[in-house]
């Protein structure tokens, strides 16, 4: 844990001594909780339709396949017309493209964008290395298997898939939101004890509150 | 007559001012006011004199009848008289406090004593 | 005070048509900045998806009152400004809430969404957020120096403040309109315009790949929702009072679709060739461009 | 009948009988009789022949009449100054009563001879009998330097004695030269004769003036009044002082007119010379010395002008006279109870506050502010000299009046800020009494003067005496003496309400109404608060009388009072010593001015009313609408002349603030709008004032703006802020027509509250979180939610945004504009505008919005009597936007019979100008109704929001280190001094700082000529001597 985050006694400007506990004082210190699909069918319907077309990802490229996501903005690909869009806050968007292997420092990041996201949120895996850990399978600090530490609603197998390959999970995600399947912020929420501990156990450093709202 | 004697009080208060105010020594500066007063005193009984007449005394030789037109002008003679008694009470002062200058700093150099200033 | 309730609805409908239209007017401009880019571009009905996804995102967050007030501010901002202004001249159906208070009311309400977002957006505690605000309101202060200019050189033309009295006097043919009879107050106007519209040059205040996207870093959801209302309907309540000043007003709402969609194409037309300006630069460029053309347009009208 | 030659004979008497007595407490107690008897017979003459009627006496002492006898005449002059010289004697005989009782009897009689023959200079009437007095005096006061404890005054008096030396014999030979031309001694014999020998004439009378220690011939003075004892010298500065510069007086009234320009010359070159020569003084004593120097020069520029003066010469030169006599021998025996000789010594009276009264009653009366005998004394002199067109005169007295109000409120300054010494106070009865009896006697004389002169008495004036009795009741806690303030206000406002026209007013309502809900945060405020409520209530009074001030008079001693009053309001802030100077120095310049433009004005009139202004025409009116408009612009700080601004309102007490802000700048614009309202417009030299005025505004506003948004301190921000604000509403009063001024007008309303509102929040938060700096602060929106209210409201009304108030005064303001007659100064105003939201954001930003630092995770919200005012300023600024027309409706029918053309219509709830119209409840409503709509929307779909922490934001997937680092506050407007920074270069401030630093090096190089040898000195007397030949001659 960095110095910053510890406990540390501060003085007022009335001379008054107290004490600060970042974690406490400066994070939201509340789980994430489940939130349950609109009451009516035909409007959680109408919603999933919405947010199938509305995929607006995290522009946060996490390994060497964000290459591969660069080209979806061009002529050629246009990834614009069905719907899909980048954007650089995690606050604002609601798919988490992990484009390919995913080192442990990097992981730190990632989960803290994630837990940023807004439910729901999905994550689709880019690549082998987020199935297996593929050409860094041995690697002493990438991770081997992204569903352990974050709810995984697609994988796009490759090294590395093409875009057009990218273009055809978008479509499969598509299916999956409006099928009301996309479910993996609850998941998240439910089994968050269980992911803390996987995410602990890879990340040594762990300097951030548990859950980063 | 008159003219010598105006002339010559004038010549003293001039060397007397010169010598107060060239001379850096404090008993030299008060002998040479001393010098200029005498000057000014001169000066003084020089206005108060008229050509062919006496001194303002009174006495059988003057009668007190025809005192007017035979005597000087006694006024500048009394005034002659106030003066040399001021005169003589600031010399014996300066010299009182040339005295206490020396005992102060065993000095007489005028020039010493100018730590108030500006 | 008799007050017709009638407006009220009228009002509405005014907003209904402006919202939409707006949605779709923003779609068709971004496809026809795809088209020029030879892409396809969204689908012309993707700013509704994006607006009901906003909405139906089930999480927020909130990081104070203030904040949470910001977007509030920022769409009544933008509500308010439309309903001040009468949308088409002539029409009692259209001529909104614009009693209540002439241009210069119009021109300061503009200030009022921008002030609660500031706020609001502030209140986040991201200094991209504050970075981002400060870079709008520095260039705005110099941007909208010719705009006031103009609009005092309109006002001294036509001697009145009155909208309807403005657009009045612009009937009976195009070149009756301020454009051409005082142009130079128009060109002020519009130079001004392009820092107002957040497009390139002058879109330093966003700037996504420096501070992502600024002022509403932090914003989401339904907070989002608002805004993207709000983007909806703001500019196209700018461009009216542009469109009434200098461009004589509309009558029916097929002129005013086009003479709104002509102006803003000005604004993208500049944006899509032009790189980003830095904050000191474009406030420099207002100055000795823009300044300049509405101090004679004061001084010659 | 007391005969005058009791006045000789009595110390003469005494120093006889003093040889005899042994004992020295019994020596002292006849020294003391002695004196008090002279005094007694002083005493009574002046009682005789002031008040009792009896006429002048004159007596011969050899029971012939001259000029075989010596004649003395006692009139009323003589019998003053004698009392003056006989009381001072008394009470410096008191003040070193140690001294003289060690020193034995023998120094006793040298003072009682001392006092002898000052009387004695100031009856005689005989020319040689002068001489032997002045030169007892000489012999006296040689005698006495020796007492001082200081080893140097010994030099002193040698030089003291040298230079003595020359001028007796100068006036020796010119004595009995002049006997000799005209055959008589008597004094009014000689005025009498045929012939009178100019150059023996000459000499007596350059003896006298260098008796009168004249620049540069006063070296030797200046080591004297050093040196010697401080009752001593109180003695020489007052006593021989006034003795001299009667002397000098007898011999003008023989000399007749043609040796008067001499004496004005002599005596205006002093006045300047010693004051500048003060400036850099650091040594208390020596810096009365030169302010005794320069004062009785001034004197002596007065007996220049008897001609002129007539009837009024002696109520001028008295006045002049008796105010510097009084305070600065009250400042020279305050002297001697300060243990350390450097200027900041004088903090050790911080330790008895009716120490500090006392030394400010003598800076006010050397200074010559009202109410004392120097202020009616100055008013008639100005007039005068205006009248008769000397006016190079009246600027250098003027001049030198404000050298010497500078470096004697720096040292007030010093005493009250500077932090004491360890040598404290020697407290003794004996030395406390004469210093007592000096603060009684300056006010008797301001009586006594207010009661002569032909103006009216200011110590009659209710305001004024109900701000001095808190003096009195300064022991009160201050909750006590708050109540009674906010009743007094309250109460003088009701009491006058009949009296104001609209227009006046709404600045009545400001200034005394608002005053007192300003005063209502006071209450926040423990204990006695020593000072505070005699200062405000002072500048309230000032305030009060200004509203209400007829004729010139009333209201330039109105303008001085508060003035005054708040230069001692601001003067309490903890680090305001600069600043308050600052604002004093510029403030005194200003008052200067308008005096000068009001004498210029009256020409002779005893007695102007302000409306009478319209009567001028060309080309005076131009010029007396110059200085008046920059004297007042003086105190609304437009551009150029705003640099005293910013550290005075920032530096002030949270609760002065608001007052200084809020309520004090309005008077500047009172002064315009009276000014402009009588005199209209003025053409000088082809250039339109006005139009010069409507372009300081508009440069005030955008350059204030300007300046605004680089500040990083919150309270100085508010100040430049004010700049801009009151620039805008001196660009509306410029424009000259009715709604120029009406947005004017809303200005002062809407300043008012918004700035009281500002200050008090940012006083308040700066109280708590301990510093003013708005980078050290932040995010404290939920820890004062009151505060941040009141800011938020503030600075929406401020940068005018519909719907509240602000707005109002834009859409005035541009209805305004399209009647204006010149357009382009509208460009800076345009600009200006915008540049306001710039550091409203960031005032609210920087402190309330963005991260909250660890150290202030556990302020409170401000006292709650600071909030009181904010949440009645919320109200009123929001009752104020509804419903304008309460305030405005009634000067908007005033303005119309003045300014004609162009009003609003209030027709209902819309307010309809010729070009365009408004309905404020009309906004209000519709605002309000779609805000809530909207938000009751965002709480429905919003409804689960998860209410998060500080740190909990989007970090590009990092996180924020610590709040300081995340708080994006500081150089908050970078981009526009990259772009604009050059127009706030400090150009003022350094064209200022230029003129007082060469002020200071002007006069540091200057005082190099005194080179503390006797010698020089001597050489000087005769340079001086030849100099004055050369220019009668010369002419």
């Amino acid at each position: 844990m960095r110095d910053e985050l510890q406990k540390r006694v501060v003085k007022g400007p009335d001379g008054v001594e107290f004490e600060v506990e970042p974690l406490k004082d400066y994070y939201c210190e509340a789980p994430p909780a489940e939130h349950p699909p609109a009451y009516l069918k035909i409007v959680e319907d109408l919603f999933n339709w919405a947010r199938s077309q509305s995929l607006w990802i995290l522009g946060f490229g996490t390994g060497c396949g964000a290459i591969e996501m660069r080209p979806l903005m061009t002529p050629r690909f246009d990834a614009y017309r069905y719907g899909v869009q980048w954007r650089p806050t995690p606050r604002q968007s609601n798919l988490f493209i992990i484009s390919g292997y995913l080192s442990v420092k990097t992981l730190k990041r990632v989960i803290r964008s994630y837990e940023q996201m807004q439910n729901p949120k999905y994550v689709v895996g880019l690549g082998s290395c987020t199935i297996n850990g593929g050409m860094y399978w041995d690697s002493y600090n990438t991770i081997k298997r992204l569903d352990d530490y974050l709810p995984v609603d697609l994988y796009i197998a490759g090294c590395m898939p093409r875009p057009e390959a990218l273009l055809a999970g978008f479509e499969t995600l598509k299916h999956i939101i409006r099928e009301g399947k996309a479910e993996g912020a609850n998941l998240y929420a439910r089994n968050f004890d269980w992911y803390k501990a996987n995410q602990k156990k890879v990340i040594h450093d762990w300097d951030m509150p548990d859950y980063n709202w | 007559m008159a003219h010598i004697a105006l002339a010559t009080g004038f010549l003293l208060f001039l060397i007397g001012l010169y010598g107060a105010l060239t001379n850096r020594n404090l008993l030299r500066m008060i002998v040479a006011f001393t010098v200029a007063d005498a000057g000014i005193n001169v000066v003084i009984v020089a206005v108060g004199h008229m050509r062919g007449r006496t001194a303002p005394i009174l006495d059988g030789a003057v009668p007190a009848a025809e005192a007017a037109s035979r005597i000087i002008d006694p006024v500048p003679q009394a005034l002659v008289l106030t003066a040399i008694v001021i005169g003589v009470g600031i010399t014996a002062l300066m010299l009182a406090y040339a005295y206490k200058l020396y005992e102060a700093r065993r000095s007489l150099d005028i020039g010493k004593f100018m730590e108030l200033k500006w | 005070m008799d007050f017709d309730w009638m407006k009220i609805p009228y009002a509405l409908l005014t907003l209904f048509i402006v919202v939409n239209y707006g949605m779709l007017q923003n779609a068709l401009i971004a496809k026809i900045g795809a088209r020029v880019g030879r892409r396809r571009g969204i689908p012309i009905w993707q700013n509704y998806a994006d607006l009901i996804k906003n909405y139906s995102i089930r999480s927020s967050i909130t990081h104070g009152v203030m904040y949470y007030l910001g977007p509030v501010f920022r769409l009544s901002g933008g509500v308010g400004l439309l309903l001040f202004v009468p949308s088409l001249y002539g029409s009692e159906m259209f001529s909104n809430l614009s009693f209540a208070g002439d241009l210069i009311l119009a021109l300061y309400f503009i200030f009022f969404g921008t002030l609660g977002m500031a706020l609001g957006a502030a209140e986040s505690g991201h200094p991209y957020a504050a970075i981002g605000i400060t870079r709008g309101l520095q260039q705005v202060s110099a941007a909208e120096l010719p705009m006031a200019l103009a609009v005092f050189s309109v006002a001294l033309q036509y001697q009145t403040l009155s909208v309807t009295e403005i657009v009045a006097a612009q009937q009976g043919g195009f070149q009756n309109w301020t454009l051409f009879t005082n142009p130079l107050a128009v060109a002020a106007a519009m130079l001004s315009f392009l820092g107002s519209m957040m497009r390139p040059p002058f879109d330093v205040v966003l700037a996504p790949q420096e501070i992502p996207i600024g002022p509403p870093t932090e914003y989401h959801s339904s907070y989002l929702a608002l805004m993207q209302t709000n983007r909806a309907i703001f500019p196209i309540a700018k461009i009216v009072i542009y469109m009434n000043l200098f461009f004589g007003g509309a009558t029916i709402w097929p002129e005013f679709f086009l003479k709104v969609f002509l102006i803003y194409m000005v604004s993208v037309l500049v944006g899509v060739v032009h790189p980003r300006f830095r904050v000191e630069q474009s406030i420099r460029w207002f100055l000795v461009w823009a300044v300049p053309i509405g101090i004679l347009s004061i001084v010659l009208v | 009948m007391v005969s005058p030659l009791v006045l000789i004979a009595a110390p003469l008497a005494g120093a006889f009988l003093l040889g005899l007595v042994r004992c020295p407490r019994a020596a002292l107690a006849v020294t003391l009789a002695t004196l008090g008897l002279a005094a007694a017979a002083a005493g009574w003459w002046v009682w005789q022949l002031g008040w009792a009627g009896a006429e002048a006496v004159e007596v011969f002492t050899a029971g012939t009449p001259p000029p075989f006898a010596i004649a003395l005449r006692m009139g009323l002059p003589e019998a003053a100054l004698t009392l003056v010289i006989t009381l001072t004697g008394l009470l410096s005989a008191l003040h070193m009563q140690d001294n003289l009782a060690e020193t034995g009897h023998r120094a006793m009689a040298v003072l009682l001879v001392a006092v002898m023959a000052y009387c004695g200079i100031v009856l005689t009437r005989d020319l040689f009998n002068l001489f032997v007095f002045f030169e007892l005096a000489a012999i006296a006061t040689a005698g006495l330097i020796l007492l001082s404890a200081d080893a140097r005054a010994l030099g002193a008096g040698f030089k003291y004695l040298v230079v003595s030396q020359v001028i007796s014999a100068l006036l020796l030979i010119g004595i009995i030269f002049t006997y000799h031309a005209t055959g008589t001694l008597y004094l009014d014999g000689i005025a009498a004769a045929a012939a009178k020998p100019a150059l023996a004439f000459f000499l007596v009378f350059i003896a006298i003036a260098a008796e009168l220690k004249p620049f540069p011939a006063n070296g030797w003075a200046l080591d004297v009044y050093e040196s010697s004892h401080p009752a001593f010298s109180a003695l020489i500065s007052a006593a021989a002082g006034a003795a001299s510069l009667y002397a000098a007086d007898k011999l003008l009234t023989v000399g007749g007119p043609a040796w008067l320009p001499a004496a004005t010359a002599i005596g205006i070159v002093t006045f300047v010379a010693g004051n500048l020569l003060a400036l850099p003084q650091g040594n208390d004593r020596r810096l009365l010395g030169y302010s005794s120097v320069a004062q009785i020069g001034l004197v002596l520029a007065v007996a220049g002008q008897r001609d002129v003066l007539g009837e009024h010469y002696h109520f001028v030169a008295f006045g002049l006279l008796a105010s510097h006599a009084v305070a600065k021998a009250g400042l020279f025996w305050l002297s001697g109870m300060v243990a350390e000789r450097g200027l900041a010594a004088w903090a050790a009276l911080r330790a008895r506050p009716p120490l500090i009264f006392a030394f400010a009653t003598f800076v006010a009366m050397l200074a010559g502010l009202p109410p004392f005998p120097g202020f009616y004394a100055k008013w008639e002199l100005v007039r005068v000299l205006a009248a008769e067109g000397r006016l190079v005169l009246l600027g250098l007295i003027l001049f030198g009046a404000l050298l010497e109000a500078g470096y004697l409120f720096r040292w007030f300054g010093f005493a009250l800020k500077r932090e004491p010494s360890g040598e404290g106070l020697a407290c003794a009865p004996s030395k406390g009494i004469p210093v007592l009896a000096a603060v009684l006697a300056a006010w008797g004389l301001a009586w006594q003067w207010g009661d002569a002169s032909a103006q009216a008495n200011l110590l009659l004036g209710l305001p004024l005496l109900f701000a001095l009795a808190f003096v009195l009741l300064d022991w009160l806690p201050a909750w006590v003496k708050n109540t009674l303030a906010i009743a007094g206000l309250a109460a003088w406002f009701a009491l006058t309400l009949g009296q104001y026209d609209p227009l006046r007013l709404i600045f009545a309502v400001i200034m005394l109404a608002g005053g007192a809900v300003t005063l209502l945060a006071s209450y926040h405020a423990h204990g006695r608060r020593i000072g505070f409520y005699p200062s405000a209530m002072l500048m309230y009074a000032g305030l009060a009388q200004l509203i209400l001030a007829a004729d010139t008079f009333s209201f330039f001693a109105a303008w001085e009072i508060l003035t005054v009053g708040s230069y001692f309001l601001i003067l309490r802030g903890r680090h305001s010593e600069p600043h308050a100077l600052s604002y004093i120095v510029f403030s005194l310049g200003g008052a200067f001015l308008i005096l000068a433009g009001f004498a210029v004005a009256a020409d002779g009139a005893a007695s102007f009313a302000v409306a009478d202004l319209a009567t001028l025409a060309a080309p005076v009116a131009p010029w007396v609408f110059l200085m008046l408009a920059i004297g007042f612009m003086t105190k609304t700080a437009s551009i150029g002349l705003h640099v005293w601004l910013p550290g005075a309102h920032a530096e002030a007490e949270t609760d002065v603030s608001p007052m200084v802000s809020g309520i004090l700048l309005k008077a500047g614009l009172f002064g315009l709008a009276v000014l402009l309202l009588a005199m209209g417009r003025q053409k000088l030299g082809g250039i339109d004032l006005t139009l010069a005025m409507l372009w300081i505004g508009a440069a005030s506003a955008l350059l204030g703006n300007l300046m605004a948004i680089f500040q990083e301190d919150a309270k100085r921000l508010l100040a430049y802020s004010s700049i801009g604000q009151m620039g805008y509403a001196l660009f509306g009063l410029a424009m000259m027509n009715h709604l120029g001024w009406l947005m004017a007008l809303m200005f002062v309303i809407n300043h008012y509250i918004y700035k009281s509102m500002l200050f008090l929040a940012v006083g308040g938060v700066a109280k708590r979180t301990g510093t003013r700096d708005m980078y050290r602060m932040g995010g404290l929106i939920n820890l004062m939610p009151l505060s941040f209210i009141s800011v938020l409201v503030g600075i929406i009304a401020m940068s005018g945004v519909p719907p509240l108030s602000g707005f109002g005064g834009r859409w005035i303001f541009y209805n305004a504009l399209l009647t204006a007659e010149s357009r382009l100064p509208m460009i800076l105003i345009f600009f200006s505008g915008p540049i306001a939201f710039l550091y409203l954001f960031r005032l609210i930003h920087t402190i309330f919005l963005g991260q909250l630092k660890d150290e202030h995770r556990r302020v409170k919200e401000a006292p709650f009597w600071l909030m009181v005012p904010q949440m009645i300023y919320v109200v009123l600024l929001i009752a104020f936007a509804l419903v304008p027309g309460v305030a405005l409706r009634q000067v908007d029918g005033h303005l119309g019979g003045l300014l004609p053309a162009g009003g609003l219509s209030w027709d209902g709830l819309t307010i309809t100008s010729d070009f365009g119209y408004w309905n404020p409840v009309a906004i209000m409503v519709i605002v309000g109704i779609i805000f809530t709509t909207l938000f009751l929307w965002l709480v429905f779909v919003n409804r689960r929001a998860q209410k998060v922490k500080q740190f909990n934001i989007v970090f590009a997937a990092e996180r924020p280190f610590r709040p300081e680092t995340t708080h994006f506050a500081w150089n908050f407007f970078a981009p526009y001094r990259k772009a604009l920074g050059f127009l706030v270069q400090p150009v003022a401030t350094g064209f200022w700082n230029g003129i007082s630093g060469g002020l200071h090096a002007g006069a540091d190089f200057t005082r190099r000529l005194y080179t503390g040898n006797a010698q020089t000195y001597a050489v000087h007397l005769l340079v001086f001597v030849v100099a004055v030949h050369l220019f009668m001659t010369g002419m």
